[in-house]
C-alpha cells in the first residue's frame, strides 16, 4: 500500500560522523539482547534458537535416511533408530515448523506492517522466547539423557504403559513451549485488532497479516488442549490412572482425539503463515495486487474454523465409529477448497504481471507447486477407503512433507531471504540464493515423490528394517536427502557471509510495497519516524516506488 | 481529563471501530500523536491510554477464551470418562462433604461481588474501598483455599487419593456392582484423579489470582490508580470472574451427581 | 512376496480393484490440477518476465473467476466424497457367510487361531475365494493389521475386538505388516499371508488339526466351571447360553444388547458391567484369569452351542466362589 | 459520566441471584427428577455463568469484540466434546448383525 511518506523513510543522508542508529546498533553487549523487548531483536533470538532446532532435527532425519539405504537395520540399532525419528518429529513440528514463520518472520515484520512502533504486550514477547528456550533445553535434556522412542505422536498406551524412555521430560518440553506459541498468538491478535495505523482498514492489510491473524486464532484455541493431554498423559504414567490405558479402565481413542483436536490445526498453524509469506512474495515479485484479495483473505479464516472440525480422519482405521469418520471425511474434502482457492489465485496473479526471478519469487513459485502436490494427495486421506490403505504407510510421510517442507520449509526461506535485507540492512547474493533455492526443490522432490510410491506399495512409517522389494525407491529417497541437506547448509554459510561482506540493501530493494519498505533498513528502533498514514488499497506500486537494487 | 472521561472514551471507540468490522477506521487516529504530555501508565508503545487499556482488556479476554480450551480438555475426558462409567461416578460423588462444596461456592460468589465492587471502586476513584475491596476479595479467596484443603484432607483420611494408597476398603459399595470390585475401585479412583485435577487446576489459578491482586493492592497502596488508569484492575476482575466461572461448573458436575446413573 | 520390484501393488483381493479405482480417480484428478497449475505458473512466469520497469496495470480479481475455481472443485471432491464412501463400506461389511479367523497382536508377533483349532504365528492360511473375517484384539498396546495386496487395515486394539475382512482373488504370499508403532521391534512385527487353493487348504487345515477352538473353548467351559451356573437345567443360576450368539439380549433397567464377538468378551471379563434382566450380579470378573486366547475360544464355544448342547454338570464340582468380597486396601 | 460505573445495588442483585440459583441447584440435586438432573444441573450453571459474564465481567456493555472472543471459546469447547462424543455415541450403530 501506499502511504504519506515521511521524509525519514528515503536514504537517509550520509552522515560523516557515525552511522545512522538502528536497532542493531542502538545498543550493544548479550544484555542489551537478552533483556530486549524490541520485537525485531526479539525476532532475531529467534533465528538462533529455530535455526540450531532445525539443524538438530535435519541431524535426525540424515541418520534416518542413511539407515534406510538398505533394509537390514545395519547403521543403528533399533531403539536409537526409534528415538531418532522421534526426536527429528518433536524437534522438527514444536521447535521449528509451529514457530519458524510467526515468531521470527511474524515478530519482525507484522508489526512494521501494521504501521506500529512494537507489538501490543512487547514484554510478553520476551517471555516467550525465553519460554521457547526453556521447553527447547527441557526436550534437548530429555534426548541427551537417553531419548524417548513413542513417535511425535505419544499414542497410548505405548507412551503412558509400555515406553521405557523419557516421555514426561520431553511431555513437559512441549508442555512449555506450547505456553510460547500461545503468548505470541496472544500478542499478535491485540496487536492486529488495536495497532493499526490510521487508515489502515481491515481489508488494506496485507495479506501475511491476515494468516497470521488466522494461525493465532487456532495457536490460542488449539494448543490448550495439547497442553492438558500431555499433563494426563505424564500423570497416567506417573500414577497409573486409567484414562488412556485400557488395561487399567482407559481408553487410547481419547488421546488420540485430545492430541488430534490440536495437531490437526497445528498442521495449519504451519502452513497458513507459508500461505501469507507466499501471497507477500507473489505481490512484490510481480510487481502486481493479488489476485481475489479478499477470496485469500477469508479462505484463511476458513481453514482456520474447518481446520478444528477433521482431526478424525487422523484415526479412520483407529477403530472410531464409521458415522463419525462419515462427517469427518465429508469435512476433510471440504476443507481442499479454501486451499484450492488460494492456489488459483496466486497463479493468476502472475497473469500480465512483471515477474521477477528472484531467490524469494523461485521458493514462491516452488511452494505452490508443492503445495499444490500436498494439498491434492490430502485428498487420499479424505477419502476413507483409500486412507484405509495409505494410513501410517510412507505416503502419509511423503504427503506432509510436501506440506511441511515442500509449503512452511520454502515459504520461511522464500520469507527470509525477501525481509533479510530489511533485518539487517545487507543483501544476500542472489546466485548463490537461487542456486540452493533450485538445489532445495530438486533434493526435496527426489527425496519425497519416491514415497508416495512407497506408501501405496505398502511400506509402514516408523520401520526400521523393511522387505527387500523397498530398497530401490528408498536409496532414491536418501539420494534426494543428501542434495537437500547440501541446499540448506548452503544459505547457511552464505546468509552469515552476507552480514559482513555484502552490500548495503538499501530501504526497499525489492520496490515491494507494505509499510516494513517505508523505513529505513535496518529499521529504527520505534520502526517509524512518525506514524505513517495509508490512503491505498492494499499492493498499490506507485512509479516512484519501483526502483530496484540488485 | 477526569476518569470517567477516558472510560467513556474507550468504550465508544471500542464499540465505534468494531461495529463496522472492515471498513471502520482503523483503531489509531492520525491525530493520536507520539508526542506530547505522556501519562505516566503510558507504554511507548501506544498511542494514548484508550488504544493501552482496549488492548490489555482484549488480551486478557483472548486469554480466558484460550484457558477455557485448557480446561476444557478436562472437562471433555470428564464427559467420556462420566459416559462409560456413570454408577463409579455417582457413588464417588456421593463422597464429596456437600454442605463444604456448597458453602466454597457461596465463598467463591461473594468474592466475586467484592472483586466486581473494587473494580468499581477504581472506575469512581475511590481509593480507599478500592484497597477494603481487594482485600475483602484476596481474604475470601484464602478462606475459599482453606476449605479446598480441609476437604482435601477429609479424602486423604478415607484413602481417596488416587495412586498406591488409594482403597474403598471400608465403603459400602453399590449393590448390585457394576463390574468386579477391582474394575469399579479403577473407575472411582479415576473420578477422583478427575476430581483432584480440576480442582487441583482451579485452585493453582485461584493462587496465582491472589497473588495478582495482592501486587495490585501494593500499588494501590503506592498511589497508583489515582488518575483514572485502571486498566490493571479491570483485567485482573476479569480473571478472578473467569475463574468463578469455572467453579460454577465444576460444583454441580463433580458434587451434585450422586443420583445413580440415569442421567 | 517375490522380492521384485512392482511399482503398483499387487491386487489380490476383491476390495483392492475397488480401492485402486478410487485411488486411480484422486490420482487424476492430482495430476490434472498440478499439471495445470505447474504449467500455468510457467507460462505466465516466462510470459509476464520483467523485462522493463514499467508496472503492470492493477488487476482486482474476478468474481466469476472465484465462483468457478470454488464451485469445479466442490463438485469434484463431492463426487470424491461419495464414491469412497461407497467403497468404504463394502470395505467394513463383512458378508455373512465369511470364515473366522481370530488374531491376537503382542508386541512382537501375530497370533492366529482357526475355528478348526489351527494356531499359527505371523502366518495366516486362508482359502483363495472366500470370504474370510478377522476378529483381532490386542494384548499390549496398539498394533495395525495390514495387507498391502488386500488393501485393507485396521487398528488392533487393546480391550476389544476390532474386525476386517477380505476375500483373496489370487493365491501366493502376501506381506502382513503391523502399521502402528508399537515400540522396539515395530518393524519385525511381519508375517505372510499364505492364500492357498480352497483343496490346498483343505489339506493343511487337516495337517494341522488340533482341538478345534471350539472344543477347546468346551474344555475350558467345564474346567472354569462355568457350566455349574450356566446349566440349562432348574438349578441354573445364570443365563442359559445355548443359541445366544447374535441374539437381543434383554439386560436390566429395559435396556437391550446383543450379544455380539465384544458382549460375549465383555460378558467374560467383566460381566458385571450388563446384567442379564431377572439374574444377580453373582458371576466373578474372568480379567487377569483367562487369556485373550482362551477369551477367543470361550467365544468360539458360545458360538456354536446350541439348543441342548449344554454338557451335563457334574455333580461334584463346586460353584466358584460367587461373590467376592471388596479386597482389602493394596 | 458515572454512569458507566455500574451501580452497587445492581450487583447485589446479581450476587442474589446467583445465591439462589445455588440454592436452587443443591436443592435440584436432591429432588427426584428421574433422568434430568444433568440438564438442570447444567442449565442452572450456564444461567449463573451467564450472570456473572454478563455484568461482573459487563459483557453486557463490551464491544462485539469481546462477545466475539467469548463466544468463540465457548464454540470450539463445544465442537471438541460434540465432535468427541460423535465417535462415543455413535460406536455401537454400527454392528453387522446379517450374520
Amino acid at each position: 500500500m501506499s502511504t504519506v511518506l515521511t521524509p525519514e523513510a528515503a536514504e537517509p543522508k550520509p552522515d560523516a560522523v557515525r552511522p545512522r542508529e538502528h536497532y542493531l546498533n542502538v545498543r550493544f553487549g548479550i544484555a542489551s539482547w537478552l533483556l530486549t523487548v524490541d520485537h525485531k531483536r526479539i525476532a532475531i533470538l529467534y533465528v538462533v534458537g529455530i535455526t540450531l532446532m532445525f539443524f538438530v532435527g535435519g541431524a535426525a532425519a540424515t541418520i534416518v535416511r542413511v539407515e534406510l539405504m538398505t533394509p537390514a537395520g545395519d547403521l543403528v540399532s533399533r531403539d536409537d533408530y526409534n528415538k531418532l525419528f522421534t526426536a527429528h518429529g518433536i524437534i522438527m513440528v514444536f521447535f521449528y515448523l509451529i514457530p519458524a514463520i510467526p515468531a521470527v518472520l511474524g515478530n519482525f515484520v507484522l508489526p512494521m506492517m501494521l504501521g506500529a512502533r512494537d507489538l501490543a504486550f512487547p514484554k510478553l514477547n520476551l517471555l516467550s522466547w525465553y519460554i521457547y528456550v526453556a521447553g527447547g533445553v527441557f526436550t534437548i535434556v530429555a534426548l541427551l539423557a537417553g531419548g524417548i522412542d513413542t513417535g511425535w505422536t505419544f499414542y497410548t498406551p505405548y507412551s503412558s504403559a509400555d515406553s521405557h524412555t523419557h516421555v514426561i521430560v520431553t511431555a513437559l518440553g512441549i508442555l512449555i513451549v506450547g505456553f510460547s506459541s500461545i503468548l505470541t498468538g496472544l500478542n499478535f491478535v491485540v496487536t492486529i485488532h488495536t495497532m493499526r495505523a490510521p487508515g489502515l482498514t481491515w481489508f488494506r492489510l496485507p495479506l501475511f497479516v491476515w494468516s497470521s491473524y488466522a494461525t493465532s486464532l487456532i495457536i490460542l484455541l488449539g494448543t490448550p488442549v495439547l497442553a492438558i493431554t500431555v499433563v494426563l498423559l505424564a500423570v497416567e504414567r506417573i500414577w497409573g490412572v486409567g484414562i488412556f490405558d485400557p488395561a487399567i479402565g482407559g481408553d487410547p481413542l481419547l488421546f488420540q482425539h485430545l492430541f488430534w483436536f490440536y495437531s490437526h490445526p497445528a498442521v495449519y498453524i504451519m502452513v497458513l503463515p507459508a500461505m501469507g509469506v507466499v501471497s507477500e512474495l507473489v505481490a512484490a515479485f510481480s510487481r502486481k495486487n493479488v489476485f481475489g484479495y479478499h477470496f485469500i483473505a477469508f479462505a484463511s479464516i476458513a481453514i482456520a474454523v474447518l481446520g478444528f472440525l477433521v482431526w478424525g480422519h487422523h484415526m479412520f482405521v483407529a477403530g472410531i465409529s464409521p458415522y463419525a469418520s462419515l462427517i469427518f471425511s465429508l469435512i476433510s474434502f471440504l476443507v481442499a477448497i479454501p486451499s484450492a482457492i488460494k492456489v488459483f489465485n496466486w497463479t493468476a496473479t502472475l497473469y500480465q504481471g512483471s515477474v521477477s526471478w528472484q531467490t524469494p519469487m523461485l521458493y514462491a513459485l516452488g511452494f505452490i507447486g508443492l503445495f499444490t502436490i500436498g494439498g491434492l494427495t490430502g485428498l487420499f486421506l479424505a477419502a476413507l477407503a483409500v486412507d484405509l490403505h495409505v494410513s501410517d504407510t510412507y505416503f502419509i510421510v511423503a504427503h506432509f512433507h510436501y506440506i511441511m517442507v515442500g509449503g512452511t520449509v520454502m515459504a520461511y526461506m522464500g520469507g527470509l531471504h525477501y525481509w533479510w535485507p530489511k533485518m539487517t540492512g545487507k543483501m544476500y547474493p542472489e546466485w548463490w540464493g537461487r542456486f540452493s533455492a533450485i538445489l532445495i526443490f530438486f533434493g526435496f522432490n527426489l527425496t519425497f515423490f519416491p514415497q508416495f510410491v512407497l506408501g501405496y506399495q505398502g511400506m509402514p512409517r516408523r520401520y526400521h528394517e523393511y522387505v527387500a522389494e523397498f530398497q530401490i525407491l528408498n536409496v532414491m529417497s536418501t539420494a534426494g536427502a543428501s542434495i537437500l541437506a547440501v541446499g540448506y547448509v548452503v544459505p547457511l554459510i552464505y546468509l552469515l557471509w552476507s552480514l559482513g561482506y555484502a552490500k548495503d540493501a538499501g530501504p526497499n530493494p525489492w520496490g515491494a510495497t507494505g509499510l516494513e519498505w517505508q523505513t529505513p533498513s535496518p529499521p529504527p528502533t520505534d520502526n517509524f519516524a512518525k506514524t505513517p498514514v495509508v490512503v491505498n488499497p492494499p499492493y498499490t506500486f506507485t512509479a516512484k516506488e519501483a526502483e530496484v537494487v540488485g | 481529563m477526569s476518569a470517567e472521561s477516558v472510560h467513556h472514551d474507550a468504550h465508544h471507540d471500542a464499540a465505534h471501530h468494531d461495529a463496522v468490522e472492515g471498513q471502520a477506521a482503523a483503531p489509531r487516529s492520525p491525530q493520536a500523536g507520539h508526542s506530547g504530555a505522556h501519562h505516566p501508565a503510558l507504554a511507548h508503545h501506544f498511542d494514548s491510554l484508550e488504544q493501552q487499556q482496549e488492548a490489555q482488556s482484549l488480551g486478557m479476554w483472548i486469554f480466558l477464551a484460550s484457558e477455557l480450551l485448557f480446561f476444557g480438555g478436562l472437562f471433555t475426558v470428564y464427559t467420556v470418562a462420566r459416559w462409560a462409567y456413570p454408577e463409579a461416578f455417582a457413588f464417588a460423588s456421593g463422597h464429596l462433604v456437600l454442605w463444604l462444596g456448597t458453602l466454597n461456592t457461596v465463598v467463591l460468589l461473594t468474592s466475586s461481588l467484592t472483586m466486581a465492587l473494587a473494580v468499581r471502586a477504581s472506575q469512581t476513584c475511590e481509593l480507599r474501598s478500592l484497597r477494603g475491596y481487594l482485600v475483602l476479595t484476596i481474604v475470601l479467596g484464602v478462606v475459599f483455599l482453606g476449605i479446598k484443603m480441609t476437604e482435601y484432607y477429609l479424602d486423604y483420611r478415607e484413602h481417596l487419593i488416587p495412586g498406591p494408597m488409594f482403597s474403598l476398603a471400608g465403603h459400602e459399595l453399590p449393590d448390585p456392582l457394576p463390574g468386579g470390585t477391582r474394575e469399579f475401585t479403577r473407575h472411582v479412583e479415576l473420578y477422583f484423579w478427575i476430581y483432584f485435577t480440576m480442582t487441583g487446576l482451579h485452585a493453582l489459578h485461584m493462587i496465582i489470582g491472589i497473588g495478582v491482586l495482592g501486587v495490585l493492592l501494593i500499588l494501590a497502596r503506592g498511589g497508583r490508580y489515582t488518575t483514572g488508569y485502571f486498566a490493571p484492575i479491570e483485567i485482573a476482575g476479569l480473571y478472578w470472574h473467569f475463574v468463578d466461572i469455572v467453579w460454577i461448573f465444576l460444583f454441580p458436575l463433580l458434587y451434585l451427581i450422586h443420583h445413580g446413573g440415569a442421567a | 512376496m517375490e522380492a521384485d520390484f512392482e511399482l503398483f501393488p499387487a491386487q489380490a483381493s476383491t476390495i483392492a480393484p475397488l480401492v485402486d479405482g478410487v485411488f486411480w480417480e484422486l490420482t487424476a484428478v492430482t495430476a490434472f490440477f498440478t499439471v495445470l497449475i505447474a504449467v500455468m505458473i510457467m507460462v505466465f512466469a516466462i510470459k509476464y518476465r520483467r523485462r522493463s520497469q514499467e508496472l503492470p496495470r492493477r488487476i482486482e480479481g474476478s468474481l466469476r473467476l472465484e465462483l468457478f475455481w470454488t464451485i469445479v472443485p466442490l463438485v469434484i471432491v463431492m463426487y470424491l466424497f461419495y464414491h469412497s464412501t461407497s467403497v468404504y463400506f463394502t470395505m467394513i461389511t463383512p458378508p455373512a457367510d465369511a470364515m473366522d479367523v481370530y488374531v491376537v497382536g503382542r508386541q512382537w508377533m501375530w497370533a492366529m487361531q482357526h475355528t478348526g483349532g489351527q494356531r499359527e504365528i505371523n502366518t495366516l492360511h486362508v482359502p483363495v475365494g472366500r470370504p474370510v473375517k478377522l476378529t483381532m484384539t490386542s494384548q499390549d498396546v496398539i498394533h495395525s493389521f495390514f495387507v498391502p495386496a488386500f488393501r485393507i487395515k485396521q487398528d488392533v486394539l487393546p480391550g476389544r475386538y476390532t474386525t476386517l475382512w477380505f476375500q483373496a482373488t489370487r493365491t501366493g504370499k502376501f506381506h502382513l505388516f503391523c502399521t502402528e508403532y508399537c515400540g522396539t521391534n515395530h518393524s519385525t512385527m511381519r508375517g505372510t499371508v499364505h492364500v492357498m487353493e480352497p483343496r490346498d487348504f483343505e489339506l493343511w487345515q487337516e495337517s494341522q488339526a488340533d482341538g478345534s477352538l471350539a472344543a477347546e473353548g468346551r474344555k475350558l467351559f467345564l474346567k472354569l466351571q462355568c457350566v455349574v451356573c450356566h446349566s440349562a437345567d432348574a438349578r441354573a443360576r445364570g443365563p442359559v447360553l445355548e443359541e445366544l450368539y447374535r441374539k437381543d439380549v434383554p439386560l436390566e433397567a429395559g435396556l437391550r444388547a446383543t450379544a455380539d464377538d465384544n458382549y460375549l468378551r465383555e460378558s467374560i471379563l467383566n460381566p458385571r458391567a450388563k446384567i442379564v434382566a431377572g439374574y444377580q450380579p453373582i458371576m466373578p470378573p474372568y480379567e487377569g484369569e483367562v487369556t485373550e486366547e482362551q477369551v477367543i475360544q470361550l467365544v468360539a464355544y458360545l458360538k456354536t452351542l446350541g439348543r441342548g448342547q449344554t454338557p451335563l454338570r457334574v455333580e461334584a464340582t463346586q460353584p466358584p466362589a460367587a461373590y467376592r468380597a471388596p479386597e482389602p486396601p493394596k | 459520566m458515572i454512569a458507566h460505573a455500574t451501580p452497587v445495588k445492581t450487583y447485589c442483585l446479581i450476587f442474589g441471584g446467583l445465591l439462589l440459583l445455588t440454592g436452587l441447584t443443591v436443592a435440584a440435586s436432591l429432588a427426584p427428577l428421574g433422568g434430568l438432573h444433568t440438564l438442570v444441573a447444567l442449565a442452572i450453571a450456564s444461567a449463573k455463568a451467564a450472570l456473572v459474564l454478563l455484568y461482573f465481567m459487563h459483557l453486557a456493555d463490551s464491544s462485539r469484540l469481546t462477545w466475539v472472543v467469548a463466544l468463540s471459546g465457548l464454540l470450539w469447547l463445544a465442537i471438541l466434546i460434540i465432535l468427541t462424543m460423535s465417535d462415543y455415541l455413535t460406536r455401537e450403530w454400527w454392528r453387522v448383525t446379517d450374520g
